[in-house]
């Protein structure tokens, strides 16, 4: 299997943990992910706010040049890369108007569209492309005991996505739970963190981060399991704000990718999870079997406790 | 685009069946639906009734396309005529296409009397079609053949189709 | 073509301006003066209302006084007013035949903006009636003698009033219900609005009467599988599946259903939605009609996956003891009937509240719908009207939320009509029964009916809220100490301007109504039209609302869209009402459309002999030829189109008429001339 | 004392063709079917923020009160979420007429000074414009010195997080065909819809 793989400003930066564990995980299952050459930043929703047709062009030469390079599937692991880049085809394929202006700027510089190229998130990959049962054989040692509060958050499925119910979407439980892990029930995982209004209106923004930390603190969740870049800065980095304004806040918040990761057997200090502010310590039981030809650094099967 | 071009406009003959495809188009006309108005409309009781001479006859006198009106599959009124209308039409356009016509300028499709917005939008695509592919002009084609059979038309006169 | 006999032609052309529907569009005056001009015409008017009786008139003078003998009348749809026209032109001392109808509402000032065009296309219409008419013979309407006997289609409350109202005139009924019990929706509310009358109370004696009355023939537990024939002479087949009750041994007396091996009951109870329990014996309810029990071989120890196994004490066979009426090794059974007409009053089903995920019906017990909600407040129902929840609580506050599935373009983009009052009635009885908090949450209150505006006054009074404002979720993580273990509702309060988080107790859902599931196939099996919607299609819907385009099949109650019980029963009789009318003529007009062979042309190939479904062709040994039977032609033109000696015409659409139809539609080298 | 303010609104208030005109863009022609049920504003996680709910700047809109729309505190409180989208019977995009408001505002420059939001998009599509890609320490950097410097200041246990994690980087991020983004965005007429 092979995709073109587009990563987004935030892989390379704030959420460069995603990208971290997303690589070695992929490659761990065979995927072969081929990065986008010379890629450019997809817009994402602060460009829509300044011009669409602008934000539509930038974004379609991400996907020119995809075709270019021959690829039919495109990978964006960061959630605002993945709604821009599908909103551009969806645009492109209902607005002839936009699809002229499309075809008009990309001519400029040499580069077409033809409107092909699928535009993929991990999680459908992983279920849909490899499939949850060829996972299960991957599965070294499960994430036995380990609750997890899936927050897919906004822009994973909505409006766009086709992989998901965009109500009670549920790749990723089913994911996590083949993993080994107990998913608890989350109202909120489609709920919106605050975007970057945590840093623009706090009082707002953070409070959104606050009840997303609350109600999985209520539900006894371990971690909070997260699909995008701004999701788990959000939930991360603002935990100091959050201590100040609501008391402490217990629960880390990590990637899907770095539980998989987790999951399959691959060593810890590889899957970026030193990058929290809110440490993430839980490490999976040994497998019973021993291949054991790497230890665990941490105390095996002690994860906090959480009340 | 030629202005002389743009200013033609095709002419459909529609044979609509009266119990699903004309009860639609009365259906689109009460729902104040806008539509091309290219289209001349006959009612027939079925398009079981469409005679392929019907239909060539409508071309020979100068129509541009022929549309072709019967209740979905399963729903005719009289039990199969739509069937009936079918196996001729898959014949017709074959003969049709050995003519030189276009396959487009004839078309069959399926409306049931809830459908008005379905009239309104094969009608408007089949004029669109049409204007792409330009005039037919059988009538006039047909005397410049009469005129290049005119050595012969002495010995047999030609008849009119 | 046309115009070769136009010597003797004296065709009067009317053009009817419809109001504005078509003068605004079309230049009336100005297809009168083109058409005026036209070979054969003597004159051509144009007038405001060409269907009003001084535009009847007008024709019936000038036939007379202009010695017309053919007539040509541009208005609306031939559907609506061609019988209309032809009346006028009888009247005149014509036959009704020399008569042509163009229609230039419905099929061009209606559906073109351009004035220019819809003219154009109106004088191409006239011109090809006009080339047309001249054509048209002197034909004379069939009668066919009609069987008074009538089917009636789904048991309730639309077909039992159908039903009584037919055989009340004396004229047999056969009533088909898929139930065990007739009654339908009507049979499971507890109270019905405004009047808060009991629903059981006003219902019964009519379910009684149908079970009694001896024009009646009921046939519970039954669907039609098989349709055939054409108005005044249906045949019809009827499917009984097997109740392993013998319906004429069993006296109701249900003593077998308490001494079944299974001491509880144990099954979901359908007719109480689930939230009740029966036995693998049972009555549906206990005014069912008829009072016979029914067995259910899916839980029946008796059974195995359908099949008899005999594994069963057998118990209810000793209860019943020397009556015998039950009889395991019942088979589904086919009847048939011959009717000469038929109504449908299939009704509706609610729709499915698990399509609206972020209410959380399926996943919060307290959730419930309207339809269970009716069973909860009814004394005979599960719970013998006390207001316990699911999980066993009883609740202090309820919110009520309207237009589930209604009004929603991801759903159904129609308003259920009925939600609004039955949700009213809902909050009040629940308010009654349990003294709770009462929450309605609308989007706007519709209340258009007899006492309905003041029903809903009387709502106010009773200080049950009202919030405009559709609800965004209902969900189970609190944010405040009053919301935990609650339902919370999330809504703007529209009216007040600003969202509010509701906790409630119990949460109903106002769900809305929607065709049944099976309606595409009732449509085939009758040959009637649904809507785009799917509901079952009138024939026009201020004209004609309980006909279809099918000649003596009609339609009554929720089956042609949502209705409440008062609009539901009138229909029911207009439907009645239409029924006797056709019956009572005694016989049918028929259209003289039918095919007939030229004898001197057919060279006897056969072609058209499998053609027919109605089998009108036969084939004359003694002459070699194919003939048709007039009684058995439905006029469909299919065998005319296929002959391949054209030794088949049809009347009204003979081939020189369409032909002469097109050239007139499309030699438009009259236009120039025009002024 | 109490203070009063009026608030009718005369027609003269209107600008009238503004909501026409919003529901010619793409995207937003749905805003006439709007029945006002409140459902953006019952899912919107920042309504209750807002000085005019969701649904109000719906009203707004079609009714050509173009200037207390795009003065509203609302169009820049959208976080994209795309819940009211989603959930709206009558299929109205939301959120896409939200980004239709903002680069209105935007481009007419009515939106309050300092007010961090419409600048952090600003800020955000320049140096998309200039380098191709996003520098996030630079840009966070940049919001804060144009709109509150103290801000900075409260967030340092922040950065001190950040860069303890390795996650702030202060290499500048930049395509290599730089001068192709010019190329390519010179031949958009930016604000195809927005109005005067």
């Amino acid at each position: 299997m092979k995709y073109a793989y587009f990563p987004g400003c935030s892989l390379k930066g704030l959420g460069r943990a995603y990208e971290e564990s997303l690589l070695p995980v992929m490659k761990h299952l065979g995927v072969e992910l081929e990065e986008l050459q010379d890629w450019n930043c997809c817009g994402a929703t602060a460009y829509m706010a300044i011009d669409e047709a602008k934000a539509c062009v930038l974004a379609a030469r991400n996907l020119a040049l995809a075709q270019a390079g021959g690829h039919q599937q495109l990978l964006a692991p960061c959630a605002a890369c993945y709604l821009v880049l599908n909103k551009t085809k969806h645009y492109f394929h209902e607005y002839p108007a936009m699809k002229a202006t499309v075809d008009r700027a990309l001519a400029a510089i040499n580069l077409s569209y033809d409107g092909n190229v699928a535009v993929r998130f991990p999680l459908e990959v992983l279920l849909t492309d490899i499939g949850l049962d060829a996972l299960k054989q991957h599965v070294r040692r499960p994430l036995k005991g380990l609750k997890v509060a899936p927050y897919y958050g906004c822009q994973v499925v909505r409006p766009y996505a086709e992989f998901d119910d965009q109500y009670n979407p549920t790749s990723m439980d089913r994911l996590l739970e083949v993993l080994g892990a107990t998913v608890v029930r989350f109202p909120l995982k489609t709920k919106c963190c605050g975007g970057s209004l945590t840093g623009t209106v706090p009082e707002a923004g953070i409070r959104l981060v606050y009840i997303l930390h609350n109600e999985a603190r209520k539900r006894g969740a371990d971690c909070l399991a997260t699909a995008c870049p701004l999701c788990q800065f959000n939930l991360d980095a603002y935990h100091s704000h959050l201590t100040a304004q609501y008391g402490p806040v217990v629960v880390p918040a990590v990637y899907f990718t770095q539980l998989l990761g987790l999951a399959l057997g691959l060593p810890a200090e590889q899957l970026g999870l030193d990058r929290a502010a809110i440490p993430f310590l839980w490490r999976p039981p040994e497998p019973a079997p021993p291949p054991a030809t790497q230890t665990e650094p941490m105390t095996a099967a002690s994860g906090p406790k959480y009340s | 685009m030629n202005p002389v071009v743009n200013k033609w406009q095709p002419r459909i003959v529609a044979f609509f069946c009266n119990w699903c495809t004309y009860t639609g188009a009365d259906l689109a006309g009460v729902s104040r639906l806008k539509y091309a108005a290219n289209v001349r409309i006959v009612r027939l009781m079925c398009s079981g009734r469409v005679d392929a001479q019907f239909i060539v006859a409508a071309l020979a006198r100068g129509a541009d396309g022929v549309l072709i009106g019967g209740c979905h599959p399963g729903d005719c009124h009289y039990a199969e005529g739509n069937f009936k209308m079918l196996r001729r039409f898959e014949l017709l356009k074959r003969m049709l296409a050995d003519l030189g016509i276009e396959p487009e300028r004839v078309r069959l499709e399926w409306i049931s009397a809830a459908e008005g917005e379905k009239v309104r939008r094969v009608i408007n695509t089949m004029t669109e079609q049409l204007l792409r592919l330009g005039p037919l002009q059988l009538p006039q084609r047909r005397a410049e053949w009469d005129r290049e059979l005119e050595p012969v038309s002495a010995a047999t006169p030609t008849q009119s189709l | 073509m046309s115009a070769t006999n136009s010597n003797h032609l004296r065709i009067g052309f009317y053009i009817c301006h419809c109001g504005h529907n078509i003068g605004a569009v079309v230049d009336c005056p100005a297809v009168a003066r083109y058409v005026e001009q036209l070979p054969g015409v003597v004159l051509a008017r144009d007038y405001k209302y060409m269907c009003s009786d001084p535009g009847q008139e007008l024709i019936e003078k000038d036939i007379a006084e202009f010695r017309l003998n053919r007539v040509v009348v541009a208005s609306c749809s031939p559907l609506l007013h061609e019988r209309t026209f032809r009346s006028a032109i009888q009247a005149g001392g014509l036959n009704p035949f020399f008569f042509q109808m163009v229609n230039i509402r419905e099929q061009d000032s209606w559906v073109h903006a351009d004035p220019v065009a819809a003219t154009e296309k109106a004088k191409a219409l006239a011109r090809a009636a006009v080339a047309r008419v001249g054509l048209h013979c002197a034909l004379e309407v069939h009668q066919m003698p009609i069987n008074p006997a009538v089917l009636i289609v789904g048991g309730g409350i639309a077909g039992i009033n159908a039903a009584l109202t037919i055989a009340r005139a004396g004229k047999q009924v056969y009533l088909v219900e898929r139930e065990p019990s007739i009654g339908g929706h009507m049979a499971k509310f507890d109270k019905t609005f405004p009047t808060l009358d009991c629903a059981a109370c006003i219902l019964t004696p009519k379910m009684s009467e149908v079970g009694v009355h001896p024009n009646i023939k009921l046939w519970t537990y039954s669907e039609v599988t098989r349709v055939e024939g054409y108005v005044g002479n249906y045949q019809v087949t009827v499917q009984r599946r097997p109740r392993y009750v013998n319906e004429d041994l069993c006296t109701g007396c249900q003593e077998c259903i308490a001494q079944c091996v299974y001491k509880e009951p144990k099954f979901p109870d359908r007719f109480n939605e689930g939230l009740g329990k029966r036995k693998p014996i049972y009555i549906p309810f206990p005014q069912a009609t008829p009072q016979v029990v029914v067995i259910d071989p899916e839980v029946c120890l008796n059974f195995k996956r359908g099949q008899l196994t005999g594994k069963c004490k057998q118990t209810c066979l000793a209860a019943c003891g020397e009556r015998q009426a039950i009889n395991f090794r019942q088979q589904s059974q086919l009847e048939q009937v011959q009717v000469g007409a038929i109504i449908i009053a299939t009704g509706f089903q609610t729709f499915d509240a698990r399509r609206v995920p972020q209410y959380g019906y399926g996943v919060f017990p307290n959730v419930y719908t309207a339809l269970e909600v009716e069973r909860l407040v009814n004394a005979a129902g599960p719970t013998a009207g006390e207001i316990v929840l699911r999980d066993g609580r009883r609740p202090e506050s309820i919110g009520v939320i309207h237009c589930v599935g209604s009004r929603d373009q991801k759903t159904h983009a129609w308003c259920s009509r009925v939600c609004c009052m039955y949700s009213l009635k809902l909050a009040h009885l629940l308010h009654e029964h349990s003294g709770a908090e009462l929450y309605n949450f609308y989007i706007d209150i519709r209340t258009p009916g007899k006492g309905y505006e003041e029903f809903y006054d009387k709502l106010l009074d009773e200080g049950v809220h009202f919030i405009r404002g559709r609800v965004g979720e209902v969900t189970d993580w609190a944010m405040t100490p009053e919301e935990e273990n609650k339902l919370v509702l999330r809504v703007e309060d529209t009216l007040a301007g600003f969202v509010r988080r509701i906790p409630v107790d119990m949460v109903v859902l106002a769900t809305g109504l929607e065709p049944q599931a099976d309606a595409p196939a009732v449509r085939r099996l009758f040959n009637i039209s649904c809507g785009s919607e799917g509901f079952f299609l009138e024939r026009h819907p201020k004209l004609a609302p309980v006909s279809t385009f099918t000649d003596g099949v009609f339609i009554a109650g929720a089956c042609q869209g949502p209705r409440d019980i008062p609009d539901t029963v009138a229909q029911a009789g207009a439907a009645a009402a239409e029924v006797l009318a056709l019956i009572d003529a005694g016989h049918i007009e028929q259209e003289p459309n039918t095919a007939r062979v030229i004898a001197e042309a057919c060279s006897g190939c056969k072609t058209c002999l499998p053609l027919c479904p109605f089998t009108a062709l036969t084939w004359d040994e003694a002459r070699q030829q194919a003939v048709v039977n007039d009684a058995l032609c439905k006029g469909c033109g299919t065998c005319v189109a296929s002959c391949p000696s054209g030794a088949l015409a049809q009347g009204l659409f003979e081939d020189e008429q369409v032909f002469a139809e097109l050239e007139g539609l499309l030699n438009d080298s009259l236009q120039d001339t025009a002024p | 004392m109490m203070l009063v303010t009026r608030t009718i609104k005369y027609d003269a208030d209107r600008v009238k063709g503004f909501g026409r005109e919003v529901m010619s863009v793409p995207g937003c022609e749905q805003l006439s079917h709007c029945i006002q049920c409140g459902t953006c504003s019952g899912v919107c996680p920042l309504s209750i923020y807002m000085d005019y709910t969701p649904r109000q700047v719906m009203a707004l809109t079609r009714a050509d009160f173009k200037n207390e729309v795009l003065r509203s505190h609302t169009i820049w409180l959208c976080a994209s979420c795309y819940a009211c989208a989603v959930e709206c019977p009558r299929e109205i995009r939301i959120t896409d007429i939200m980004y239709e408001l903002k680069q209105r505002a935007i481009h007419e420059q009515i939106y309050p000074r300092h007010f961090p939001i419409p600048v952090l998009a600003r800020e955000f599509s320049q140096m998309v414009l200039k380098q191709g890609r996003i520098t996030e320490l630079l840009l966070v950097l940049k919001l804060f010195l144009k709109t509150d410097w103290r801000g900075a200041l409260a967030n340092w246990r922040m950065g001190w997080d950040l860069f303890k994690t390795g996650r702030l980087s202060l290499a500048r991020e930049h395509i290599q065909q730089r001068a192709d983004l010019e190329r390519m965005l010179a031949g958009v007429d930016g604000n195809q819809g927005a109005g005067p």
